[in-house]
C-alpha cells in the first residue's frame, strides 16, 4: 500500500537556447520556382513536338519559336505599343476591380446582415453573375456613352455579384463559437463586422478575391471590344483584331500576357492568403504528414 | 428620343463632334481623312473639335448613336436599316456614301458551281447582316431554301469573321459570304471567288459604306454636318486622285489601330475591290432591306425608306466642288 | 457599468471583505425550458427550472455531463431563447466563459484581451497596462505576442479568462473554466477569481464537476439533474473566507458533498 | 464549519414531453417569397418609372409591359424556339459544367496533395481562369471544328479553374484537428481525401461551385455568340440576333431568362450548403442575437 | 495488429488479471527536443525528453499547464517532428484522443465511431453491432444520431474516447481524456477504461491534471517541469488493482504525490 517514490537525475541548470535561424530565401525560392520552369518546359516541349508533327500547318497552329519571337518583336518594338495595351488594360482592370470590389463586399455584407435582404435578392446576385458581359453592353452604352465608365461598369456587374457571393459565404462559415464569443465582448452592430465576422471571413473572402479578379478580367477583356478610346489601345481590341485577322501566332502571344498576368494576380492573392491562414494556424494538409 | 444632357451632345460652342468608324478596309474614307486632318480642320472652322471612336460591331455602333453617345458614324447598310426601323424612322438619317462593293462569296477550291453548296455551310458575318442578306436571298433566288437557324438546303451560319476565317482554313465550311478584307484573306488560304456580289448589282456598285448621323444632330447643327461632309468629300477625292498614297496610308492606319497587319498583296487585292464613292446608292439599300425582309429576317418596316436619306447638304457641297449630284431613293 | 469601473485596480491590496450578497436578485431564471430538435432528435435540455443568482453572489453549478448546464448559461447570455419561461439580468452585463476557449485565432493573445478592453470604450493609452496587468494575472506574461493556436490547452485556457475579467461585466458566467488546469496553477487562478469577485462585487455562476472547487469557491451549490435538466437541490457553503483548496473544512465539505451529488446522481443516470 | 444542506422539492415524476411540430411549410415558403416578390416589384416599379419618364426613347429602352409581353409571346408562340433554344443552351450548361466539375475538382485535388504540383501550376490555374472564352475558340476550333464540343471545350476551360480554385482553398481551410484526428484513425492516401478532406471541404466546395457555373454559363453564352452549329438554336445566339437586329425588348426579355436561369441555379445551390451547413452546426449569423 | 483482433469482446466477463507489464518498451523517446518559431516568438517547448513506456503499460503524465504534454504526445503519435532526437514505436499502431475532442462535424456520433471501425476495414455488419457497444460503454447509447455540435462538452469528450477504442490500437495516447466530465462519469468511464485496458493488453499515456485520476489508473506516474518540458520525477503507483477513485489507499498515495507536485512545480514556476 505505499508508493515507491524513484527519484531521478535532475538537471543541474535549466538550459539556454537559441532561436533558429529561419530558411534561406534562396532556397525558397528556389523551391517555389523549379516546379513553374518545368512545367512551363513540359508544355513548351508538347507544344513544339505537336507543332513540329506537323497535324495542323502552321498559320493555324504556329510553334513556340514563332509566337515567342512574335511576342519578342511585340515586348521590343519601339513604338511601346504592347506596353501601353497593356498598361491601358491593367489600369482599367484594376480600377474596375478595386470598384467591384467596395460594391460587391458592401452588398455581401449586407445581404449576409439582413434575412429579408437575402430572401430577396440573394439569388438574384447569382443571377447576375451568370449575365454574360455582352448583354450589359447596351445599358452601359446607354448609361455611360462612349466613355471608359462603360467599361468599367461592364466590370463592376461581372465582378461585384462574384465578390459579393464570396464574402457571404464567407461570413456564412464563421464558427458560431466566435461568433458568440464577439456577441459577449460586446461587438454588435458595425463593431461586430469590423472586429469578429470580417476578420473570421478573411482567409475565405481573400482566396474568393481571386474569383472576382478573373470575372473582372475577363468581363474587361470583353468590354475593351466595346469601346474603344481614341488614341488609347488595349489588350481586349488587340486580341480581337488578331483574331479577325487570323494572326494565330499574335493572338497566342497576347494569350500568353493574359496568362501571365493572371499567374502575378494568383502569386499576389495566394501568398496573402496563406499568410493569413498560416498565422491563425490554418496550415491545412501541412497539419499531417503525407 | 430627346437627350437634353447637353455634354454629351456635343456642338456647344468649343464643342466635339463625335464620329464613328471601323479599323476596317471598307473604311479608308475615315481612315484617310482622319490621318490627313481633314475632318479636324473643317470643324476647327466652326471651332469644333473631333472625337473619332473606332468599333468592332455595327450593333455596339448603333446602340451607342441611338443612345446619344455619338454623332455620325461611318457604317453598313444593314444596321443602318436597322436603326432606322427600329426607331420608327426617327433616329439616323443617311448623309452620304462612302464605299461601293468588297463582298463576295468565296468557297472551297473544289466548289465548282452553287449546286456544290447543296447541304454545304456558308458562314456570313451575322444573321440579318448585309452579306448575310444578300447570301440569303441570293441563294432563295436561285431556288434554295434557307433559315435563319441554319437549316435548309445550304446551311447559312451567322458568325464572327474570326472563326469563318479559321473554319475556312480548315475546311470545316464550304464558303463564306464576306466582306473585304475577308475576301482577300480566304483567297489566300486556298479559297477562291465563287460570285462576286457585284455581279448582282446594276452597273456593279452597292452600298458597303456610308456616313449616317443622328437625325437630332443633323436638324441641330447643320453647319457641324456640311463641315464633316466637306471633310468626307476631301477624303474621298484624295483616295480616288491618290490611290497608292491611300492605300499607304489605309495601311498604316490599320496596323496602328489593329496591331496587326494585312500582307501586302492582300491588302492590294481588297482595296482594288472597292469603290469609294460620294454616291449612297440608296437603291441598293432599298432593294437590300427588301431582300431582308422576304427573307424573314427581319420584320416589315414600317417608316419609308426614302426619309433616311437627307443628300441636300452632300449635294450643296457636291455642286460647289463641280461634281455630280447624288440622289436618294 | 459606469467607464470608469475598468479603471478600478485589480492589484489594489485591500483587506479581504466578507462576499456582497446584497440579496437582491441579479438573475431569475423562471419556469424556464429549452427543447432541441424535433422529431427523433428531439431533446429536452431543460425542463421548468427555477433559479435566483443574487447581486454579489459565487453560484456554482454542479451536474452530470449532459444535464443542461452549459445549455442554462447560454439562456442566461442570452445567446439563447428559452421555449418556456424567461430569464431576467435586469440589463446588467453579463460576461462568457465559454467551455470551449474561443480565443479568436486571428489575434494574438495581447490583442484578444485588449479587445475586450476597446469594446467597452477604454482608451488605447490605458488599455496597453490593463492587457499586461491581466495577462499577468493568469500566468502569461510575457506571452502576449503568441497567437491562440500556439498555446496549450491550459493556457488558451487562462488567456479566455484574462479576457472575460477585461469585460468589467456585472454578472459572469464560467462554464469549467479550470478543467484544463494543473492543481498549482488552478489554485492560483481560484485566488485571483476569488480576489476580483470580492473586490468588484461581481456576480458569478460557475459551472465545474470539481466539487472541491464549488466548495472553495462558491456561497452556494446548486446541483442539477439529468434527463431533463432539473434543478435538484442546492447547498449554501457557509464556510468563512478565504479558503483554501488544502483547508481540512473544505476537504470534509467536498467529501460530504460528494457522497450526496453521487447519491443523486445515481439515482436518475440514464 | 458545517453546509447547511437546504433540501427542495423534488419532482415526484420525471415529465414527459412532445416533441414539437416543425414549423409549417407554407409559412417557410412565404417568408421566402414576399422578400422576393417584393424586390421584383421594386425593380419593375424603378424600371417603369425611367421607362415613363422619357428619359431614352422606347425603342433604346422599352418598359416593363412591352418587355413581358414580348417575353409572354415568345414563351407561347406555337414554334416553342424560345424553349428550343434554352433547352440547347441549358443542356450545353450542364453537360459542360458536369464535365468542368470532373476536370475541376481532380485538378483541385490534385494540386492540394502535392506540393511540387501546386508550386508547378496552382498560379497557372488562375491565369487560365483569366482567360477570356473567346481567346480559346481558335484551340476549340481546331481540336474540334465547328461542333458542340467545340463549345463544351470552351466552357470546360472557362470554368474547371475556377472549381479547382474553390476546392483547393476549402482544402487549405479544413481545421487542422480534423486532419490530424483522420491521421490517427488511419485515413491515409485516398481514405483521406475520402472520409476526411473532402467531407470538411465540402460546404465552401459547394458555394464555389456557384462561381463555376457562373463561368461555364458566361463562357457558354459567351461561345454561342461566336459559333453556331447548324440547324440548332440556342440563347446566346438568339440574344446576339436579338441585338443586331436592334430589338432592345427582345434582349432585356431574354436577359430575364438568363436571370431566372441564374436565380434556380442559386437557389439549388444555396439551399445544399445551407443544409450541410446547418447540419454541422453552422449556422453563421443565426447563433448571435441580431 | 491482426484483423481479428477488434472482435474480442469488450463485455466478456473475465476475472480481473494484474497488467501485462511485459517490461518490452513499447515507446522510446530518446533525447527528444522540441522547439517552435523563431525570432522573439522562440519556444522551447521540451528538452532532451528520455522516456520509455513499456507494452502493456499505464503511464500518466502530469505537469504545469503549459509544459510540453501534449507537444510530447503530438511527438509519439507521428503527428510532429522533434526538432533533436527520436521517438520509436516501433511500428505500433498508435491512437491518440485529442485535449479537444475532433470529432467530425459532418458524421453522427455513430457515424464517428463507425469510421474508425471501417478505416481498419472490418466488415459492415459486424461494425453496427460493435458501435452500439462502443456507445453504450461511454454512456451514450441512444445518442447515436446526435452531431457533434448538438452534445453537450462531456459527451463529445465521451464520442471521442468511443472513438479512440474503436481503432483498437497497440499504444493509446489519452490528453486529458476525462477533464469535462462529472465523477459519477469520469469513475464509469475510469472502469471501462481500466477494464479494455487490462483485457486487451493495451499500452497507455495518459496525461491529467488530476492526480487522484492518475493515482487511480496509472502504474506510473511522470512528472514533466516546464520552461523548457523535461522529465523530473517518476513515481512507481504499486497499488494493487482492481483500485477505485474513493479508496482509501488512493486518496491517501494522492495526498501524498499532491504534496510533493506542488513542491516541484512551485520550485519551478515561470
Ligand atoms: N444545439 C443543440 N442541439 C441539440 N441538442 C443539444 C444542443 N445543445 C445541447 N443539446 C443537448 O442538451 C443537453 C444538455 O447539454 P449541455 O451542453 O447543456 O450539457 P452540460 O450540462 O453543459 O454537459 P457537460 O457537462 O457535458 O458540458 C444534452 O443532451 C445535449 O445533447
Ligand atoms: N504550434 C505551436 N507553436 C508555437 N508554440 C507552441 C505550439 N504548440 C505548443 N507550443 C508551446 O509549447 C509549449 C508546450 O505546449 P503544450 O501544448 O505541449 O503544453 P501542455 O503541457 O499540453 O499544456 P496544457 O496542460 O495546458 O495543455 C507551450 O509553451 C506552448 O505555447
Ligand atoms: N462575354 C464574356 C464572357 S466571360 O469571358 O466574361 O465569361
Ligand atoms: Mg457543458
Ligand atoms: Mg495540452
Amino acid at each position: 500500500m505505499s508508493a515507491d517514490v524513484l527519484e531521478r537525475a535532475e538537471p543541474s541548470t535549466p538550459p539556454t537556447f537559441e532561436a533558429p535561424r529561419p530558411r534561406g530565401l534562396g532556397a525558397k525560392t528556389w523551391a517555389a520556382t523549379w516546379p513553374k520552369l518545368l512545367a512551363v518546359g513540359i508544355a513548351v516541349g508538347v507544344w513544339q513536338v505537336v507543332a513540329l508533327s506537323g497535324w495542323k500547318p502552321d498559320y493555324l497552329l504556329p510553334g513556340p519559336g514563332q509566337t515567342f519571337s512574335r511576342l519578342w518583336e511585340a515586348a521590343v518594338d519601339p513604338d511601346g505599343r504592347l506596353w501601353s495595351s497593356l498598361g491601358t488594360t491593367l489600369r482599367r482592370g484594376l480600377f474596375g476591380f478595386f470598384i467591384a470590389l467596395l460594391l460587391g463586399s458592401l452588398l455581401g455584407i449586407a445581404v449576409s446582415r439582413w434575412r429579408v435582404l437575402r430572401a430577396g435578392i440573394g439569388s438574384l446576385i447569382t443571377g447576375l453573375q451568370t449575365m454574360p458581359s455582352v448583354a450589359w453592353f447596351p445599358l452601359a452604352l446607354l448609361l455611360f456613352g462612349l466613355t471608359e465608365n462603360a467599361i468599367t461598369f461592364v466590370i463592376v456587374l461581372g465582378a461585384a455579384p462574384s465578390i459579393a457571393n464570396g464574402i457571404i459565404s464567407g461570413i456564412d462559415e464563421v464558427p458560431p463559437n466566435l461568433l458568440r464569443a464577439g456577441h459577449m465582448l460586446g461587438a454588435r452592430g458595425v463593431d461586430r463586422y469590423r472586429y469578429v465576422v470580417l476578420p473570421a471571413a478573411l482567409p475565405s473572402y481573400v482566396s474568393g478575391l481571386k474569383q472576382g479578379w478573373a470575372f473582372s478580367w475577363r468581363s474587361l477583356l470583353a468590354g475593351e471590344l466595346l469601346v474603344s478610346v481614341p488614341g488609347v489601345v488595349a489588350l481586349g481590341s488587340d486580341m480581337s483584331n488578331a483574331r479577325n485577322l487570323g494572326q494565330a501566332d499574335l493572338v497566342i502571344a497576347l494569350m500568353i500576357v493574359i496568362l501571365l498576368i493572371g499567374m502575378v494576380v494568383d502569386v499576389v492573392f495566394s501568398s496573402l492568403t496563406n499568410r493569413i491562414r498560416r498565422r491563425r494556424g490554418l496550415t491545412g494538409l501541412d497539419s499531417v504528414p503525407s | 428620343g430627346g437627350d437634353s444632357d447637353a455634354s454629351s451632345s456635343g456642338s456647344e460652342d468649343g464643342g466635339e463632334v463625335r464620329l464613328g468608324y471601323f479599323p476596317n478596309l471598307t473604311h479608308g474614307t475615315p481612315l484617310v481623312g482622319l490621318s490627313e486632318g481633314f475632318y479636324e480642320d473643317a470643324l476647327a472652322e466652326d471651332g469644333a473639335t473631333l472625337v473619332a471612336q473606332d468599333f468592332n460591331s455595327g450593333t455596339d455602333t448603333i446602340e451607342a448613336l441611338l443612345g446619344g453617345g455619338l454623332d455620325a458614324t461611318y457604317i453598313g447598310p444593314s444596321p443602318t436599316v436597322t436603326a432606322f426601323a427600329q426607331s420608327g424612322g426617327e433616329g439616323v438619317r443617311v448623309i452620304a456614301g462612302a464605299t461601293s462593293g468588297g463582298a463576295a462569296l468565296v468557297v472551297q477550291s473544289e466548289i465548282e458551281t452553287i449546286e456544290d453548296l447543296r447541304g454545304e455551310i456558308v458562314a456570313t458575318p451575322s444573321v440579318g447582316n448585309t452579306q448575310d442578306i444578300a447570301a440569303r436571298a441570293y441563294f432563295q433566288e436561285e431556288g434554295f431554301e434557307t433559315d435563319t437557324d441554319g437549316g435548309g438546303d445550304i446551311s447559312i451560319l451567322g458568325q464572327d469573321n474570326s472563326v469563318t476565317v479559321q473554319a475556312f482554313q480548315q475546311g470545316d465550311i464550304a464558303g463564306a459570304w464576306v466582306p473585304e478584307p475577308y475576301v482577300a484573306i480566304l483567297t489566300d488560304a486556298g479559297g477562291k471567288v465563287l460570285l462576286d456580289e457585284a455581279e448582282l448589282w446594276p452597273e456593279g456598285q452597292f452600298v458597303t459604306t456610308q456616313l449616317i448621323v443622328r437625325t437630332e444632330f443633323l436638324e441641330e447643327e447643320p453647319d457641324l454636318v456640311a463641315d464633316l461632309l466637306n471633310a468626307h468629300v476631301e477624303s474621298t477625292s484624295f483616295i480616288n486622285d491618290n490611290p497608292d498614297e491611300a492605300k499607304t496610308i489605309i495601311g498604316e492606319q490599320l496596323l496602328e489601330l489593329t496591331q496587326s497587319e494585312l500582307p501586302a498583296e492582300t491588302l492590294t487585292s481588297a482595296f482594288d475591290s472597292l469603290t469609294f464613292t460620294n454616291d449612297p446608292l440608296a437603291s441598293t439599300l432599298v432593294e437590300s432591306a427588301a431582300d431582308a425582309e422576304s427573307v424573314e429576317v427581319i420584320e416589315p418596316i414600317e417608316a419609308d425608306l426614302a426619309d433616311l436619306y437627307d443628300l441636300d447638304p452632300l449635294n450643296e457641297i457636291l455642286a460647289e466642288a463641280g461634281e455630280e449630284e447624288v440622289t436618294g431613293p | 457599468m459606469t467607464s470608469t469601473r475598468f479603471l478600478r485596480p485589480l492589484t489594489r491590496s485591500s483587506t479581504p471583505r466578507e462576499p456582497v450578497r446584497s440579496g437582491g436578485p441579479a438573475v431569475t431564471i423562471t419556469g424556464v425550458s429549452k427543447e432541441f430538435g424535433a422529431g427523433d432528435q428531439h431533446t429536452v435540455a431543460l425542463h421548468d427550472v427555477d433559479m435566483t443568482v443574487h447581486e454579489g453572489e459565487f453560484l456554482c453549478l454542479v451536474g452530470a455531463s449532459g444535464c443542461g448546464k452549459s445549455t442554462l448559461l447560454n439562456l442566461v447570455a442570452g445567446l439563447d431563447v428559452p421555449s418556456a419561461g424567461s430569464v431576467d439580468v435586469g440589463g446588467r452585463k453579463v460576461a462568457f466563459m465559454f467551455q470551449e476557449s474561443a480565443l479568436f485565432p486571428w489575434l494574438t493573445l495581447h490583442q484578444n484581451v485588449d479587445l475586450a478592453l476597446k469594446l467597452q470604450g477604454m482608451p488605447r493609452a490605458e488599455r496597453g497596462p490593463r492587457v499586461d496587468e491581466l495577462l499577468a494575472m493568469v500566468r502569461l506574461g510575457g506571452r502576449g505576442n503568441r497567437r491562440p493556436h500556439e498555446l496549450s490547452g491550459g493556457m488558451r485556457q487562462r488567456g479566455a479568462l484574462a479576457r472575460v475579467l477585461a469585460q468589467d461585466a456585472d454578472v459572469v458566467l464560467m462554464d469549467e473554466p479550470f478543467a484544463a488546469l494543473d492543481a498549482m496553477t488552478r489554485d492560483n487562478m481560484h485566488d485571483e477569481l476569488e480576489r476580483i469577485w470580492t473586490e468588484v462585487g461581481l456576480t458569478v455562476v460557475f459551472v465545474t464537476h470539481n466539487v472541491r472547487e464549488a466548495v472553495r469557491l462558491g456561497d452556494r451549490t446548486i446541483l442539477m439533474e439529468s434527463g431533463p435538466g432539473r434543478v435538484k437541490r442546492e447547498y449554501n457553503i457557509n464556510l468563512p473566507r478565504p479558503r483554501h483548496h488544502e483547508d481540512v473544512a473544505v476537504a470534509e465539505m467536498s467529501g460530504r458533498l460528494t457522497e450526496e451529488l453521487k447519491a443523486e446522481v445515481a439515482r436518475h443516470v440514464r
